[in-house]
C-alpha cells in the first residue's frame, strides 16, 4: 500500500467520523451528548488537516489542527457552562424546551 | 410665471387653510375659496392669451404659452421647466373649475379637520396643475406624486365604511405604475445621454432621441402601464370603483374630475411624440383594450346595486374611447379625446355630486333601497336625470361631440375598433337608465321618505355650472376646440414623425 | 327666409321656459306656454312656406332649397360640421306635419291631460319633442340630424314613461330607447363610414359626391344604405326592430298620437327619402328596403287582428302604414310615399286622438271588450273614428285611397309579388278596422253598452273635427316635396289590378260586418286554435325571440360577473402571500435539532451542487 | 517489506477502532459509557496522528483531547449526576425511528465527501513533520494564530466562569419572589401563562 494511499484512506476516516459526529448532533436531545459528538467532529476535522499536513510535507496542517482543538476547547467550556444553566433552568438538559423562539 | 404663481398660490392657501383649521372650520374654508380665487385670477391671462391666439389666424407666437425654466439641478438637466399649451390651458382650467366644485360640495359635507382637508383638497389641485404644465420629465414625476398623496389621505380620513381597503389600493396601483415611469424615464435620459452626450430631461430635448428600437417598445411601454393605470384602462382599472365608493364626495369629484384627465393626458403628451414608432406598433394592442374597456365596463356598470360604484364603471367606460381617441392619432380624435375629458370631467362631477348629496340625504347608496324619490326631490331628480342622460351620450351634450368625434378619428385608423366601440353607445343607456328607473322613478320606498329634502341654494349653483358646462360644450365645442387647436396640431406632427397612427 | 332658425328654437323657448319654472307654473300659464309655442312655429312654418312659394313660383327651379348657416359646430382637421338648417320641399312638407298636426294634439293634450298632476313636465316634454323633430328635418349635416334624431328618442323614452309611478311604464321606456339606440348605433356606423368614403357629412355635398364617385351596384353604396336602413328601421319600428312600438302604448294619447303615429315613426321615411341618391346607387338596398316594408306591413296586419287593447291595434295598424311608406320608398314612388306619411299622420292622430277620448269617458279603460255600441253615448268620436277608418282602409273618396293607391300601382309596377302583398296587406286592414268599429260602437254586449261621462272641456272635440275634415280633404293637397324627389313614372297597369286594388278592402269590410257583428262564419275567427291566435296576438314572437337572445344573457352575466372577476387577481395575491407566511412559519418550530438538520441538508446541497456543476 | 506492512496493519486497525468506538458513543443511552468510548476514539486519533508523521499533533491530540475536556465532561456529568439516573429517560429520548432521518442525511453527506476526494496518485506520500518545524512555522508566519488563540481561550475562559458561576441571582422570571436557591422550574402552568400572553399579543 503506498503512503498515498494511506493518506487517501485517511481522509476517508475522517469523513466517516464526520457523518457519525453528525448523526450524533441530529438524533440526541440530551445537551451532553450533542456536545461530545461536537468533540467528535471537530476531531475528524483536525485529523483531515493533519493528513492533508503530511501529504503536503509541511507544518500548517498541525498548526490548523492545534487552531481545532483550542476551539473545541473553548467551546466545550463554554458548552458545559450552557448545559449547567439549562440544567438549573428547565431541570433537565433537554435541549427541546429551548424553543421559545419558534415563530 | 403665471403657471408657477397659480401652483404656489394654491399650495399657500393650502397651508393657510390647515393654519385656521384649528381656529375654525369656517375659515379654513373661505381661505381656501380665497386660494383658488387667486389661482384663476393669476391663470386669467394665460386663457385669455390662449383665446387670443386661437381667433387669430395665423398668430405668430410660439404654440407655448407661458414658458418659464429656472435651474434646479444643473447638474442632470434638470428644470423647473413650465409650459402650457393650448391642451394643458383648457385641462387647467377645467382643473380649476373643478376645483370650485368640490369645494362647494365640501361645503358642508365635511365638518371635523376642515384645515386637514382643505390642505389636502389644495396640494391635489396644484399637484394636478402642476402635471398639466410641467415639461420637464423629472418635475412631470414630481408633481404625478405630489398630487397622489394628498389624494390617499382624503380617501382614508374622510372616507365611508372600508376606506383603508380602497385608499390602500389605490395607493398601490399607482404608486407602483408610477415606478415603472420612472424607471423608463430614466433609461429614456440615459439613451438621449448616449446619442447626443447631453443629459437632459426636458421633453423638448428628449423629442429628438431616436427610441425606435426595442428598448424603445419598452421604455414606452413602461410609460403606457403608469398613464392606464392612472385613466383606468381594464386590466388595472379595479382600484377605481373601491376609491370612489369609499371617498367623501369632494374626493370623488376631484378624483373622476380631473385625475383621471392626467392619464390621458399623459397618454398624449408622452407616448406618442417621445415613441412614435413604439406607439404606431403598439396601436393594435391598444385599440382592443380601449374596446374592452368600453364594453366590460358598461356591462359592468349595468350590473351594479351601489350607485357611486355604477358611476365609477361608466367613468371606465368613457375612458375607454379616449384611449382609443388618442391611438387613432389623427386631429379628428384628438380634438375628440380632449372634448371627451373634457366633457367627462363635467358630467362625472355632476353624478358623484348628486350621489353625494343623497347619500346624505338617505344615508345609503344602495339603488335596490331608493325608488320613487321624483315626487320627494323633484329638482334633484331633474338634475340627476340630466347628467345620466349627458353621460348616456345624448347628442346636444358635451359626451356625444366626444365620443363622436372620436369614434369618428378611430373608424379611419381601426374600422372594427370603432364598431365595437360603437356598441358602448348602445349600452351606455342601459346601465344610465338603471339609475333613473331604479332610483327615482317606480314606487316611493319606505325609507327614502325620510329626510329628503330638495336641494340648497349653493348645491343648485354648484349642478348649474356643470350644466351650463355641458350644454355649452355641446352646442359649441367650437370654443374650446380653437383654444387646442394649435397645440394639437403640433402635437400631432411630433407623434406622426416617422409614420406613426392614422 | 332668414328666420327659419326660430322654427326649431321656438318649442326649444318653451322648453326652456317650462323647464326653469319646475313647477312653479300654474296649469293655465304652463298650457299657454306650451301649445303657443307650437302655434307660433306653425305660423312662422306657414310664413316661410309662402316666401317659398314665392321664390319658387319665380323661375327659382322647384327643388332647390335653402341653407341657413348659423355657426360653426364642430371643427377639428378635416372634419367640418356647422349648425345650419336646410329647406326644401321634402322638408318643408315634413314641417307642415309636425307643426300642424302638433298643435292640434297639444291643445286636444291640454284638455286631456288637465286633471293629471304633473301638467308642466308633459308639456316640457312635449316642447322638447318638438324641437327636436324640427331639429332633425331641418339638419344640413347628418350629425345635426342625428342630435335631431337621438332627441327625439330621448323625449319618447321620457314620454313613455311619463307615469313613472308604475314600473312598466318604466321598463316599456327603457326598452324604446334601448332598441331605437341600437337603430342609431347603426345609423352611426353609417356616418363614419359615409365621412371615410366621401370626407364630407353635408348632406347635399354627400348626395353630389356619392352620385359621381360610386357607379350603380357598387357595394359601398349598398352597405351605406342598409346602415342607413338600419337606423331608420329602428326609428320607424320596422321588421327587425319593431319590438318596442307596441310597448310605447304605455305612454298618454296624446303622446302616441304625436310621436308613435304622426312624427316620430316616420323620422325613418324621411330619412330615406332625405338621402334617396344614395338609395338609388345600389338596387339590393332598394329592394330590401320594399322587403322590409312589406313583410312588416303583413305581419302587422296579422297581429292586428288578434289585439284586444284598442292602442294597441291602432299601434300596429301604424306599423304597417309605415311598411307601405317603405314600400313605397323600395319601389321608387317617392313622393307618394311622403304623400301617404301626410295623410297617415292626419288620420291617424284623428284615430289615436278619439281613442284618447273613447278611453278618457271610461276612466281609463282601454280593453274593446269591455266596449261596444257607444254610438249613441259618444257621437263625435263615433263620427270621428268612422271618418279615420275609411281612410284608413283607403275608401275611393277619401285621402287614404288618393296615398295607397298610387303606391300599389307602383307596386305592381316593379314586382307584382310587392302588390299582391300590398293588397293583402289592404284586405287585412280593411278587416281589422272593421273589426275594431265594429267591437267598439255597434256591437252591443248583454249588459248594455258601459255608462260614460262626457270629457267636459272645450279642447277635445274642435281639434278631432278639423283633423277629421282634413283627413277627407287631404287627398286633394299638392305637397312641395314632390318636386324635392325625382317623380315617379307615370303607372298604367291593367285594370284588373286597379279594380282588385279597389274592391279588395270593400270585400275586407263586409267579411268583417258578417263575422263581428252577425257572428256568421265563426270559423274564420281563428277561435278554436288558441295557440296560433297567441302567437299572433305577441307580434309574431319577435318579443320572445329578442328576449332569449339578447337580454336573458345579458342579464346572466352581469348577474354572474357583479363584482368584476379582474378584481379576484389583486385579492388573489393577498391570499397567497398570507397561505406562502403560514407554510414558511411552521419552518421555525424551535427545535435545536431541526435547524441543524436544515443545515446538514443545505451542506449536502451546496456541495452536489459544486462537485455535479 | 514488513515494515510497510507492520506500518499498514496499525494504521488500519486503529481507523477501525476509531470508527468502532465513536459509533458506540453515539448510541450509549449512559453518558459515562459514551465519555469513555469518546476517550478511546481520541487515543485512536492520537495513533493514527502519529503514523502520518504529525507527532507533535499526536501528543496534543491525547493530552488536550484524551486529557483535559473529557475530565471536563466527566466532572459536569457528574455534577449532573446524569449516570444511571438518566439512562431511562435517554432511552425515551431515543425512540429507534429517531435514528432513520439523521442516519440518511449523515450517509449522503459521507457519500458526497467521499466522492468530493480526487484520486490518490497525485497526492504525495507521507511525510515526517518534526515539531522543530511546527514550532518554527507557528511562532513565523502564524504569529497571529496563537494570538487569536489565546483570545479565544480566555473568552472561552470568563464565558464558563460567567455561566456556571452559582452566586448569580436567578434572572427573575416575570416578578414571581423565587428564593435563588431552589433552581427556577417552570411549572405547566407558568407555562402556559406566558403563551396565551404572546398570542394575545399576536392576534
Amino acid at each position: 500500500m503506498t503512503d498515498a494511499v494511506i493518506i487517501d484512506h485517511a481522509f476517508i476516516l475522517a469523513a466517516i467520523l464526520f457523518c457519525l459526529g453528525l448523526t450524533g448532533v441530529l438524533v440526541r436531545r440530551n445537551l451532553v451528548f450533542v456536545l461530545i459528538s461536537l468533540e467528535v467532529m471537530l476531531n475528524a476535522a483536525g485529523l483531515a488537516f493533519i493528513a492533508a499536513g503530511s501529504a503536503w510535507g509541511q507544518a500548517d496542517g498541525q498548526i490548523m489542527f492545534l487552531a481545532v482543538v483550542t476551539l473545541g476547547a473553548a467551546e466545550v467550556a463554554v458548552g458545559l457552562g450552557l448545559t449547567l444553566l439549562l440544567f438549573r433552568r428547565f431541570n433537565s438538559i433537554d435541549i427541546d424546551q429551548l424553543n421559545k423562539l419558534k415563530g | 410665471m403665471q403657471l408657477i404663481g397659480v401652483i404656489i398660490s394654491l399650495l399657500a392657501a393650502g397651508f393657510l387653510a390647515l393654519a385656521l383649521g384649528q381656529v375654525s372650520a369656517k375659515a379654513a374654508r373661505y381661505s381656501a375659496l380665497a386660494g383658488l380665487v387667486v389661482a384663476t385670477v393669476i391663470f386669467f391671462p394665460v386663457l385669455m392669451l390662449a383665446i387670443t391666439d386661437a381667433n387669430s389666424v395665423a398668430s405668430t407666437n410660439s404654440v407655448w404659452l407661458a414658458q418659464a425654466s429656472i435651474d434646479w439641478i444643473p447638474r442632470f438637466g434638470i428644470h423647473w421647466l413650465f409650459a402650457a399649451d393650448g391642451i394643458a390651458v383648457v385641462l387647467i382650467a377645467l382643473t380649476l373649475v373643478l376645483g370650485y366644485i368640490s369645494l362647494l360640495s365640501a361645503w358642508n359635507e365635511i365638518t371635523e379637520r376642515c384645515g386637514l382637508f382643505y390642505f389636502c383638497l389644495l396640494f391635489t389641485l396644484a399637484g394636478v396643475v402642476g402635471v398639466f404644465s410641467a415639461l420637464d420629465l423629472f418635475l412631470f414625476f414630481v408633481f404625478w406624486e405630489v398630487m397622489l398623496i394628498p389624494m390617499f389621505l382624503i380617501i382614508v380620513i374622510w372616507g365611508h365604511e372600508n376606506r383603508y381597503y380602497a385608499a390602500l389600493k389605490f395607493f398601490i396601483y399607482t404608486q407602483a405604475s408610477s415606478l415603472l415611469m420612472l424607471l423608463a424615464m430614466l433609461v429614456l435620459v440615459h439613451m438621449h445621454w448616449q446619442q447626443t452626450g447631453m443629459i437632459s430631461f426636458s421633453w423638448f430635448d428628449l423629442l429628438e432621441t431616436d427610441t425606435s428600437g426595442s428598448l424603445g417598445f419598452w421604455l414606452m411601454l413602461g410609460f403606457f402601464v403608469a398613464f392606464v393605470v392612472k385613466l383606468p384602462g381594464v386590466p388595472v382599472h379595479n382600484w377605481l370603483p373601491d376609491a370612489h365608493t369609499q371617498a367623501p364626495t369632494p374626493g370623488s369629484i376631484l378624483l373622476a374630475g380631473i385625475l383621471l384627465k392626467t392619464g390621458a393626458y399623459g397618454l398624449l403628451r408622452f407616448i406618442f411624440p417621445l415613441f412614435p414608432e413604439a406607439a404606431a406598433s403598439f396601436t393594435p394592442i391598444a385599440m382592443i383594450l380601449g374596446v374592452i374597456s368600453v364594453l366590460y365596463a358598461a356591462k359592468l356598470a349595468f350590473a351594479q346595486n351601489d350607485i357611486k360604484r355604477l358611476i365609477a364603471y361608466a367613468s371606465i367606460s368613457h375612458m375607454g374611447f379616449v384611449t382609443l381617441g388618442i391611438f387613432a392619432w389623427n386631429m379628428v380624435s384628438l380634438q375628440g379625446t380632449l372634448v371627451q375629458m373634457v366633457a367627462h370631467g363635467l358630467s362625472s362631477a355632476g353624478l358623484f355630486a348628486i350621489a353625494g348629496l343623497l347619500q346624505q340625504r338617505l344615508h345609503t347608496r344602495a339603488l335596490d333601497q331608493m325608488g320613487g324619490l321624483w315626487p320627494q326631490i323633484p329638482r334633484l331628480s331633474a338634475l340627476m336625470m340630466f347628467f345620466a342622460i349627458a353621460a348616456l351620450g345624448l347628442p346636444g351634450l358635451g359626451n356625444f361631440v366626444g365620443e363622436f368625434m372620436v369614434l369618428l378619428g378611430t373608424f379611419q385608423a381601426n374600422p372594427l375598433a370603432a364598431i365595437l366601440a360603437a356598441l358602448g353607445m348602445v349600452l351606455a343607456p342601459v346601465y344610465a337608465l338603471i339609475i333613473l328607473q331604479k332610483g327615482f322613478f317606480g314606487e316611493a320606498t319606505a325609507d327614502s321618505k325620510t329626510s329628503s329634502d330638495d336641494l340648497v341654494s349653493h348645491e343648485i349653483l354648484m349642478l348649474a355650472i356643470l350644466v351650463v358646462g355641458l350644454i355649452v360644450l355641446g352646442f359649441w365645442p367650437g370654443l374650446m376646440t380653437g383654444l387646442s387647436e394649435r397645440g394639437m396640431l403640433d402635437l400631432m406632427q411630433l407623434g406622426i414623425a416617422t409614420g406613426a397612427g392614422g | 327666409m332668414d328666420i327659419l332658425w326660430l322654427i326649431p328654437t321656438l318649442p326649444l323657448l318653451g322648453f326652456t321656459i317650462l323647464v326653469l319654472s319646475s313647477g312653479r307654473m300654474p296649469r293655465e300659464k304652463a298650457r299657454v306656454v306650451g301649445i303657443g309655442s307650437i302655434a307660433l312655429s306653425f305660423m312662422t312654418t306657414l310664413y316661410i312656406a309662402t316666401q317659398y312659394y314665392a321664390a319658387a313660383s319665380h323661375g327659382l327651379d322647384h327643388g332647390a332649397g335653402f341653407t341657413v348657416s348659423l355657426w360653426p359646430w364642430i371643427v377639428a382637421g378635416d372634419l367640418n360640421l356647422n349648425f345650419s338648417l336646410y329647406l326644401d320641399g321634402l322638408s318643408l312638407s315634413m314641417l307642415f306635419v309636425i307643426t300642424g298636426v302638433g298643435t292640434l294634439i297639444h291643445i286636444y293634450a291640454s284638455g286631456y291631460m288637465w286633471d293629471d298632476p304633473d301638467y308642466t313636465r308633459f308639456f316640457t316634454y312635449m316642447n322638447l319633442f318638438v324641437a327636436a323633430m324640427l331639429m332633425l328635418v331641418l339638419a344640413d349635416n347628418l350629425v345635426l340630424m342625428f342630435l335631431g334624431w337621438e332627441g327625439v328618442g330621448l323625449c319618447s323614452f321620457l314620454l313613455i314613461g311619463f307615469w313613472y309611478k308604475d314600473p312598466e311604464n318604466g321598463f316599456a321606456a327603457r326598452k324604446a330607447f334601448v332598441v331605437t339606440r341600437a337603430g342609431d348605433t347603426a345609423f352611426a356606423i353609417g356616418l363614419f363610414l359615409l365621412f371615410r368614403e366621401l370626407g364630407s357629412l353635408e348632406i347635399q355635398e354627400i348626395l353630389h359626391r356619392a352620385t359621381d364617385e360610386w357607379e350603380v351596384g357598387a357595394n359601398m353604396p349598398t352597405l351605406i344604405a342598409i346602415l342607413l336602413l338600419g337606423g331608420a328601421v329602428g326609428k320607424s319600428a320596422q321588421l327587425p326592430l319593431q319590438t318596442w312600438l307596441p310597448d310605447a302604448m304605455a305612454g298618454p294619447t296624446p303622446v302616441s298620437a304625436l310621436i308613435h303615429a304622426a312624427t316620430m315613426v316616420t323620422a325613418g321615411v324621411y330619412l330615406i327619402a332625405r338621402t334617396h341618391p344614395v338609395f338609388l346607387l345600389s338596387p339590393t338596398a332598394m329592394t330590401l328596403v320594399a322587403s322590409v316594408g312589406l313583410i312588416t306591413l303583413l305581419i302587422a296586419g296579422f297581429t292586428a287582428l288578434n289585439q284586444w287593447d284598442i292602442k294597441r291595434v291602432l299601434a300596429y295598424s301604424t306599423m304597417s302604414q309605415i311598411g307601405y311608406m317603405f314600400l313605397a320608398l323600395g319601389v321608387e314612388a317617392w313622393d307618394s310615399s311622403i304623400f301617404h306619411l301626410m295623410t297617415h299622420a292626419l288620420f291617424k292622430a284623428l284615430l289615436f286622438l278619439t281613442a284618447g277620448s273613447i278611453i278618457l269617458a271610461l276612466h281609463h279603460e282601454q280593453d274593446i271588450r269591455k266596449m261596444g255600441g257607444l254610438r249613441k253615448q259618444l257621437p263625435v268620436p263615433f263620427w270621428c273614428f268612422l271618418i279615420g277608418s275609411a281612410c284608413l282602409i283607403a275608401l275611393p273618396p277619401t285621402s287614404g285611397f288618393w296615398s295607397k293607391e298610387p303606391i300599389l300601382l307602383a307596386a305592381w309596377e316593379v314586382d307584382p309579388v310587392f302588390w299582391a302583398g300590398a293588397v293583402l296587406g289592404a284586405f287585412l286592414t280593411a278587416i281589422y278596422t272593421t273589426r275594431l268599429m265594429i267591437l267598439v260602437f255597434f256591437y252591443t254586449p248583454e249588459g248594455g253598452p258601459p255608462e260614460t261621462h262626457e270629457p267636459k272641456g272645450w279642447q277635445l272635440h274642435p281639434p278631432l273635427i278639423i283633423l277629421a275634415a282634413l283627413s277627407l280633404v287631404a287627398g286633394a293637397f299638392h305637397l312641395p316635396a314632390a318636386d324635392a324627389l325625382p317623380h315617379a313614372h307615370e303607372h298604367h297597369p291593367p285594370l284588373w289590378v286597379e279594380v282588385t286594388g279597389i274592391l279588395l278592402p270593400l270585400v275586407g269590410i263586409f267579411i268583417g260586418y258578417q263575422v263581428f257583428l252577425k257572428e256568421k262564419w265563426q270559423g274564420l275567427r281563428l277561435a278554436n286554435q288558441q295557440a296560433l291566435r297567441d302567437f299572433l296576438a305577441k307580434g309574431w314572437g319577435f318579443d320572445w325571440l329578442y328576449d332569449a337572445l339578447l337580454v336573458k344573457p345579458f342579464l346572466t352575466l352581469a348577474r354572474l360577473n357583479r363584482n368584476d372577476l379582474v378584481d379576484l387577481v389583486p385579492k388573489g395575491v393577498v391570499v397567497a402571500s398570507t397561505q406562502c407566511y403560514y407554510f414558511f412559519s411552521r419552518g421555525q418550530n424551535g427545535q435545536l435539532r431541526f435547524y441543524v438538520a436544515t443545515m446538514a441538508a443545505a451542506a449536502i446541497m451546496i456541495i452536489s451542487l459544486a462537485l455535479f456543476t | 517489506m514488513s515494515a510497510i506492512f507492520f506500518y499498514n496493519f496499525i494504521f488500519y486497525s486503529t481507523a477501525v477502532i476509531a470508527v468502532v468506538a465513536t459509533l458506540l458513543m453515539i448510541t450509549r443511552h449512559n453518558a459515562v459509557h459514551a465519555l469513555l468510548y469518546l476517550i478511546i476514539s481520541s487515543l485512536s486519533m492520537a495513533i493514527i496522528f502519529y503514523l502520518l508523521g504529525a507527532p507533535f499533533a499526536a501528543v496534543l491530540e491525547v493530552i488536550i483531547y484524551a486529557g483535559a475536556v473529557m475530565i471536563l465532561f466527566v466532572f459536569v456529568v457528574m455534577m449532573l449526576n446524569l449516570g444511571h439516573r438518566s439512562v431511562e429517560q435517554e432511552a425515551a429520548w431515543l425512540p429507534a425511528k429517531g435514528w432513520i432521518v439523521p442516519s440518511i442525511l449523515a450517509a449522503v453527506l459521507l457519500m458526497l465527501l467521499v466522492a468530493g476526494l480526487g484520486e490518490p496518485e497525485n497526492l504525495r506520500g507521507v511525510h515526517l513533520v518534526g515539531v522543530k518545524e511546527v514550532g518554527i512555522v507557528l511562532f513565523g508566519p502564524y504569529l497571529l494564530v496563537v494570538e487569536l488563540a489565546s483570545f479565544l481561550l480566555l473568552a472561552g475562559l470568563v464565558g464558563a466562569y460567567h455561566l456556571a458561576r452559582r452566586s448569580t441571582p436567578p434572572t427573575p422570571k416575570y416578578g414571581d419572589a423565587q428564593s435563588h436557591f431552589t433552581p427556577v422550574s417552570d411549572s405547566e402552568a407558568d407555562e402556559a401563562a406566558t403563551d396565551q400572553r404572546i398570542e394575545e399579543g399576536k392576534a
